[in-house]
């Protein structure tokens, strides 16, 4: 009975977006987490962000590994392929698809079990090749599925359910990428849609490995005091950085949004970010500024959210390969078999 | 033994890893091939980059038999580290070549064996500068020596230096030298002519000299896949550089030089893998070589594509196990491994190439099982096959191939559908139809590793799951029909069956003769791909005793037929070679014999 | 069906996870357990942590049978989402009990089955405050509606409120009430008693009820396991959590409060087997529980772990594959697995514990295996096995015992030896003497994957290669007389065998009681060790005819028979069942009946 | 022929150390590897470090991964125990031997392949977990034995032996260890033996897990130029940071080293690394700042070395774990098994 899909009847005050499509056309099957699960905030900023750009859903691939957080693919883009693959291996999965077919939408969802534990290598390679993908880490400090062991996000000190405290370091995913040279780190609050669409649209426009890490509250087994991943430590240490506010390449009004003080980057995929500056000097496409920044407020035991960086130039996997501009998979058999004659030419070098 | 043999000896060639005598070696084996004569390399080489032990094998047939022989006429012993057990794989009245440049060492003395020297360090260092130089024209030299001694013909090899330097003139003239060198040095002072001889034929015309590395990516790049995600390992490593290269000359789309191809290097075995599927999925052909190594970490992966149904080709170029074992000796230990990869019930479509011909067809073939089947295809060969120089007829492509994608359903079929269910056995031979991404918004799904029923749903309901690998394993079952048949030969009058899989088939034929030659009859099976076919069953059923022939210490292979083919174990004679090397006639009827001893 | 059944039926309690309804569940079995009524559960969950289905189901047997029922007589259907579902599972004749806050749902009205409706949550929301409370009571509530019903004794279950809440008397107190609601309901609003009715015996005095990864631990405690590494994975994850509440009791040293063990929760699988082997490698017990999908990521360290000749304990609590498969469902699908995990040519020594009770002796038995035998030993349990509470006699520990550390050279004993060579075959019993780091400048050797010789250096040489391999086979031969016999037991003039493994005894024990009585008359046999004893292959051939019960598609147990035993197939026949649940007698009648029916 | 040790006869003239071991008692089989390859001069090294320090050979455990660097335990302290485990797993094998006998002093040996390839993961959880060990990451930019090819810290455009270039961002592992909390990061320079020996020393010395990494040129796939892993290259670029002069418990004379401007810093062992500044005003206990500073070089494309990190307090394995002074293999089984009293009174639990 999990995947039950809502009744489709469109209620006609549904608005629709460019292409004609409503927001429940973004929608997938009902939720199976727990209520109150971050997890299910993060779906509804996803399905949000897909119809505010007018994405085709089944130009769309949506892939995860194992976890709670891996299962919330089946809950948005219903028209989309989807791939609830193993647990931490997803980001080599994209890669090849990638690979195989650039002129699709990948967004890859995980956990922080499923990205900084078993998955932790496979992550970081998948930064250094640039895989043009937005990757949504949704950040509990625990392992939701099992029942609530210590994630390698989980903070020292935090205790368990079972009352034991962790000891060691958590990893900060952001400042990870960072070091390895990621071309767009971002990290939202899964309880502040305002500042999360956004961030997922600008990822979503990128051309490179767009991560976002979500921090986003096991309400099972980690919202308790003590933990900087529940909903009111979250709501109290988050001090917000960068508000990206995505003007899609159909319209270029820009005049309706607040100005203030604002930087605009050029994405490559011709659309501008507008990012607003709300602390004070703070340059999004200062990579070693924004380590800086993040680790200053984790000192004060602060969580930095927003764009936190912006490579100002990516070149993506396809890039680097110097691949055709079709997507592999739909080359021609002829342009890919040398033929009969080729193959006769070329055996003399094995004489 | 003083008779002379013609084209039909095996020569040695002991050196240190490094020194360069890759090139001289390989000299000798095309000129050899050249004359028109069938010749075998081996090469035999340490899992490290400089200064250990290497030899390098040539085993010259006038019959044509390609297999390994222990037995040596010949030893040309450069490497001081070797010398005692070099000297003892000399045959009685055979000959041993060593640098004269300093006194002939004890270890090397034998009374049965003709020592030959030749001062080649010294002529190298009176004709050449530099120590570079010095040490690598040394190979040459040697090259040239035995082309005097063995009969080659000079021409060829002016012919393969003008071939191959010819944008090096320098070099060229440095090689011309240093033949000169080694051939002068023996007409002058060696009394020949040996009883090993060299006489040009006509046997070499219509074939080549390839590995199985570069003929399995030539079928990879003929069958069309456009993706191969790697992680170097020996004996697998050439295979993909062996791609590379192709795609580089035959895959750049000529206006824009961008490629028509995605080489991928892996951080490791489990992301190839998962690259591959990815890219399969999303529907690329696409590929990994590998070795027993990574097959052990890709088991996870392997048991996702089997059950979410995913094609996938892995490559494994079998070397010694277990562990890293020894990475640069030969071995068939994965059979059973690739048949059964992964926990839970899984069974995987295997095919098991015998030489660099079939590396080519059946890594071609593999794509289109694997698409077709929408599984994980294994190619087993081995490091014999995949890195030593075989002589094969000349490879040929049907241009009329179409790839066989398989149940693919284009947006055009999906308009048909009233709603598209990925896992429903419409046709009733265990093949769900698929989809891709991006084609249309009525042919999404959702793959999952996890419970599934047939509409695709994720299910925990008992009956649900059941129906569904209950008809995966219908769908492999189907397979052992489109799989590569066994090759069968049979003998007039033989009532007892040899049987054997991949490499051991240059041994088996062999042995075959031979025994034939001393009565000894036995019809011949080698499998070619697993789900084993009916006719495997006919034939073994056929014999009352079947000799299994295999390269491995637990008669993997006969594990396989007992538990595919329910043959009773008493019908199974387990023949086995394992110590590394290629197997050899030798191997095989020692082996048979020591059974129909014991048995009579 | 209206003659009383007293102690022997099954009912069955339907819910949503994560209502809470877990501690409800075991109240009832505790009560039922402490009227001296043999009795089991099962717990049906789902792979969630909220809201999906789940089920529990008690069965309550006179005779003691274990084996879940498919048929229920009883059904309590707390969960909407099922109703249709629940409600064809009971058996003509049989009860259903619903909450009648609400009328009665059209789903759930069957004219054979009587309804029994009691306001629960109508009297929960009466009684208590919050909502929380109000949830949780409703399961206490139904707990003691049902203690009426079938007629347990409230004093048995005041006692157990007053034993688990001694320290809580809010909560003891609300237990109490709910207890009561439930209770006073039936026995004012429904007529007279069920014909399935509880009855106090004296049969489970010496026995306790307890789940296998409970018993696993103790098992690893008492050996005197001192690291032990994991990462989390359903069913095995409890069976850590269970260890590190043992050593948090047992474990630590009074004066200083530090542990005298080290959990590490590692990264991944790869992570955790790894750091089994460095620990066991340096010298400490050391294991690691995991399930299917660890085991493959597993396997290229387990072949180290075997050419190195590394002890390593490592459970694999089998749950429904492939792949992710059905994580919360039961299979037996990694037998095959486990046998021959790695690349290249391994075996591996596995054990098979029936119940919790051997899941405490064979965890106990694992660690002197591994010491002994220099290898990873697998522990196989299940799902069914390591997660549900069974009835077993009380554990014993002999105190005698010292652990089997195997050929571990002293110090002292080092001084003895001229030069130390790891893997000298001294005593000619395939076992060569280990030592540990620290120990003596004598005992140094370097441990590696890659070819070694019987001295320990490194070699690619192939006759130094295979003289180690051949030994380490026999090594793992002989470890066929140390792993635990099987359990052998002949019926009188029976003449076909049953054959089984694991878990299917309690469905085995059964259906042999049925089948007699009917007149089939079957001997029987359970293995619990790999590689197999000679008595295996005793039993195997003094039956034309053996039935092999086994929980998978392929018939893994059978495979391995054929493989090990030789024996042929024809005298195998398969009875499988793999749809998740744990198998039930009917599986094992219907399945052998149909043979026997083919056969006639 | 690989593991024939050399002739043992002990040359006078050999001096000996405060346990009257000469540095021959050191040493190990003969190399296999390249004439001139870096790692064997990281292997002297190595050797000379443990004879100064007078370590027990047979108190040590030398273990590593696959590789050309991997190999080289076999070529040093031939009386210690070795473990050549598979490729990039060994950090969780160390972990696993240090929890059973804290006893004993590991050194693990690694390449880059080996740990930032297929072994990134368990090498940054090692570092988490603060694994007491020495881990000397020998760092070419190439997969030497396996004939060269990239590995994840070769760098971006340099050329391989085939010509190719690198399309990837390096992983720099000493950032890469700062990020994840790491509480000892050095790099040194396989030919720098003068300032290679100190590091080790303190290394050793460091409770928890001291991270080296080694520029080790590949002299036969990567000593070329267009490589930063050069002998030419790192000869010229490499700025020495911090020299760490070790001074041994044994001893407390200090006069013999050049004074200079001095920091001291107090190792867990209760031994002292003194710390002399040549980079002006570097902290190595200032952790963003070496950050900073090894970034800052990184861009005008120098490689820092010297004992980059050092944190004044680190809490290894088994202070997180709480585990007995005794190592674990030396607790008596008596005190593990509760034996069958108290398992007679445990099971009341069960009824
Ligand atoms: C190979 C493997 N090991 C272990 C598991 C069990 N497992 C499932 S989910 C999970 C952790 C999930 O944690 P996270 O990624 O943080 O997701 P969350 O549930 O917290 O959203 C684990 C260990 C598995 N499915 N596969
Ligand atoms: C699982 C596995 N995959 C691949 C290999 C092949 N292999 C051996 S060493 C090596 C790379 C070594 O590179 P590095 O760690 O940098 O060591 P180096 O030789 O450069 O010192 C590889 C890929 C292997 N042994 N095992
Ligand atoms: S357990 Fe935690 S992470 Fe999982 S669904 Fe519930 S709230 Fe979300
Ligand atoms: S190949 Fe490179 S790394 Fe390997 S031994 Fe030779 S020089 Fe050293
Ligand atoms: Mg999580
Ligand atoms: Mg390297």
């Amino acid at each position: 009975m999990t995947y039950i899909t809502k009744p489709r009847a469109h209620h006609p005050a549904l608005q629709k977006n460019a292409i004609g499509l409503t927001r429940r056309d973004y929608e997938g099957a009902i939720t199976t987490l727990c209520a109150g699960c971050g997890h299910d905030s993060i779906t509804a900023a996803i399905i949000q962000a897909f119809w505010d750009l007018s994405i085709p859903p089944h130009k769309v691939a949506k892939l995860s590994g194992i976890g709670c957080s891996s299962k919330t693919p089946a809950y948005f883009l219903r028209e989309a392929h989807g791939f609830n693959s193993v647990h931490g291996r997803m980001p080599s999965i994209v890669a090849g698809a990638n690979a195989a077919n650039r002129d699709i939408m990948y967004i890859g969802v995980s956990g922080d079990g499923d990205s900084l534990s078993i998955g932790l290598g496979q992550l970081c390679h998948a930064i250094r090749r640039n895989v043009n993908v937005l990757y949504v880490l949704e950040n509990n400090g625990v392992y939701g599925l099992t029942k609530g062991q210590f994630s390698a996000s989980a903070d020292p000190g935090s205790l368990s359910k079972r009352g034991e405290a962790n000891t060691m370091d958590a990893i900060d995913g952001c400042l990870l990428a960072l070091t390895l040279g990621a071309t767009f780190v971002a990290r939202g609050f899964s309880g502040d849609k305002a500042q999360l669409v956004p961030l997922i649209k600008a990822g979503l426009s990128h051309k490179g490995f767009a991560f976002i890490d979500v921090i986003s509250p096991c309400v099972t087994f980690n919202d308790h005091d003590g933990s900087t991943k529940s909903y009111g430590y979250t709501r109290e240490h988050n001090v917000e950085v960068v508000q990206a506010d995505f003007v899609p390449p159909a319209s270029a009004i820009t005049t309706e949004y607040d100005p203030g003080t604002v930087r605009s980057v050029l994405l490559h995929d011709g659309s501008w970010v507008r990012l607003r500056k709300l602390a004070g000097d703070y340059d999004p496409t200062d990579r070693d500024g924004s380590y800086q920044y993040i680790r200053e407020h984790q000192k004060a035991g602060e969580v930095v959210t927003g764009l936190l960086y912006l490579s100002p130039d990516s070149s993506d996997l396809h890039d680097q390969a110097n691949t055709v501009a079709a997507p592999l998979t739909q080359v021609p058999f002829e342009a890919l078999c040398p033929g009969n004659d080729e193959l006769q030419r070329l055996q003399k070098r094995f004489r | 033994m003083s008779t002379p043999r013609i084209n039909d000896f095996a020569f040695k060639i002991a050196t240190a890893n490094g020194t360069g005598s890759a090139s001289a070696n390989a000299l000798i084996m095309q000129a050899i091939f050249r004359m028109g004569i069938p010749v075998t390399g081996k090469n035999v080489f340490p899992s490290n980059i400089q200064g250990l032990p290497t030899w390098y094998e040539i085993r010259v047939s006038r019959q044509g038999y390609t297999a390994r022989t222990p037995h040596f006429d010949l030893m040309v012993a450069m490497n001081p580290a070797t010398y005692q057990k070099d000297v003892t794989e000399v045959r009685p009245g055979g000959w041993l070549v060593y640098d004269s440049t300093w006194p002939l060492d004890a270890r090397l003395i034998r009374p049965d064996v003709t020592s030959i020297g030749i001062p080649l360090a010294e002529m190298c260092n009176a004709a050449f500068a530099g120590v570079r130089e010095r040490i690598l024209m040394k190979n040459i030299a040697y090259a040239g020596a035995l082309a005097a001694l063995l009969g080659m013909d000079l021409d060829v090899i002016r012919t393969l230096l003008a071939e191959k330097f010819s944008r090096k003139p320098a070099l060229m003239e440095s090689n011309r030298t240093a033949i000169a060198l080694g051939y002068d040095y023996v007409a002058q002072h060696v009394p020949g002519p040996l009883t090993i001889r060299l006489e040009a034929m006509d046997a070499t015309a219509d074939a080549i000299l390839i590995d199985g590395n570069t003929a399995a990516a030539l079928g990879c790049l003929y069958a069309g896949a456009t993706v191969g995600a790697w992680y170097p390992i020996t004996p697998a490593t050439s295979l993909m550089e062996a791609f590379k290269g192709f795609c580089q000359k035959f895959r750049v789309e000529p206006d824009t030089k961008r490629n028509r191809f995605a080489i991928l290097q892996a951080e490791d075995e489990l992301a190839a893998v998962g690259m591959v599927i990815g890219a399969s999925w999303a529907g690329a052909r696409a590929f990994t070589p590998t070795s027993g190594p990574g097959i052990s970490l890709m088991s996870e992966f392997i048991g996702l594509a089997y059950y979410a149904e995913v094609p996938a080709v892995i490559f494994d170029v079998q070397r010694t196990g277990p562990s890293t074992g020894m990475p640069t000796r030969t071995q068939q230990g994965d059979l059973m491994l690739c048949a059964y990869a992964s926990h839970g019930d899984t069974r995987h479509i295997c095919l098991y190439p015998s030489d660099p011909r079939e590396a080519f067809e059946f890594a071609a073939a593999s794509f289109d099982l694997a698409e077709r089947f929408q599984t994980p295809v294994f190619v087993l060969s081995d490091l014999d096959i995949g890195m030593n120089d075989w002589m094969i007829p000349k490879l040929a492509w049907d241009d009329a191939y179409r790839p066989d994608r398989g149940k693919v359903l284009s947006a055009e079929e999906l308009e048909g559908v009233k709603t598209f269910h990925r896992y429903l056995d419409a046709d009733g031979d265990g093949i769900a139809a698929r989809t891709l991404p991006g084609i249309s918004p009525k042919g999404a799904f959702f793959t999952r590793g996890s419970g599934h029923n047939r509409f695709g749903a994720y299910t925990e309901d008992g009956d649900e799951y059941v129906e569904v690998i209950d008809r995966i394993e219908r769908k492999i079952q189907h397979a052992a029909r489109a799989v590569p048949a066994p090759v069968v030969k049979m003998a007039s009058g033989a009532k007892m069956g040899l049987v054997t899989v991949g490499g051991c088939h240059a041994a088996c034929v062999e042995a075959l003769d031979l025994l034939a030659a001393e009565g000894v009859a036995l019809d011949y099976m080698r499998v070619r791909g697993f789900p084993f076919g009916a006719d495997v069953t006919k034939f073994l059923e056929a014999h009352d005793v079947n000799f299994i022939v295999e390269q491995n210490r637990d008669g993997q292979l006969r594990s396989l037929i007992m538990l595919e083919t329910g043959v009773p174990i008493e019908r199974l004679e387990s023949v086995r070679y394992y110590g590394g090397f290629p197997m050899s006639a030798t191997h095989v009827i020692a082996g048979i014999k020591a059974k129909l001893e014991q048995a009579a």
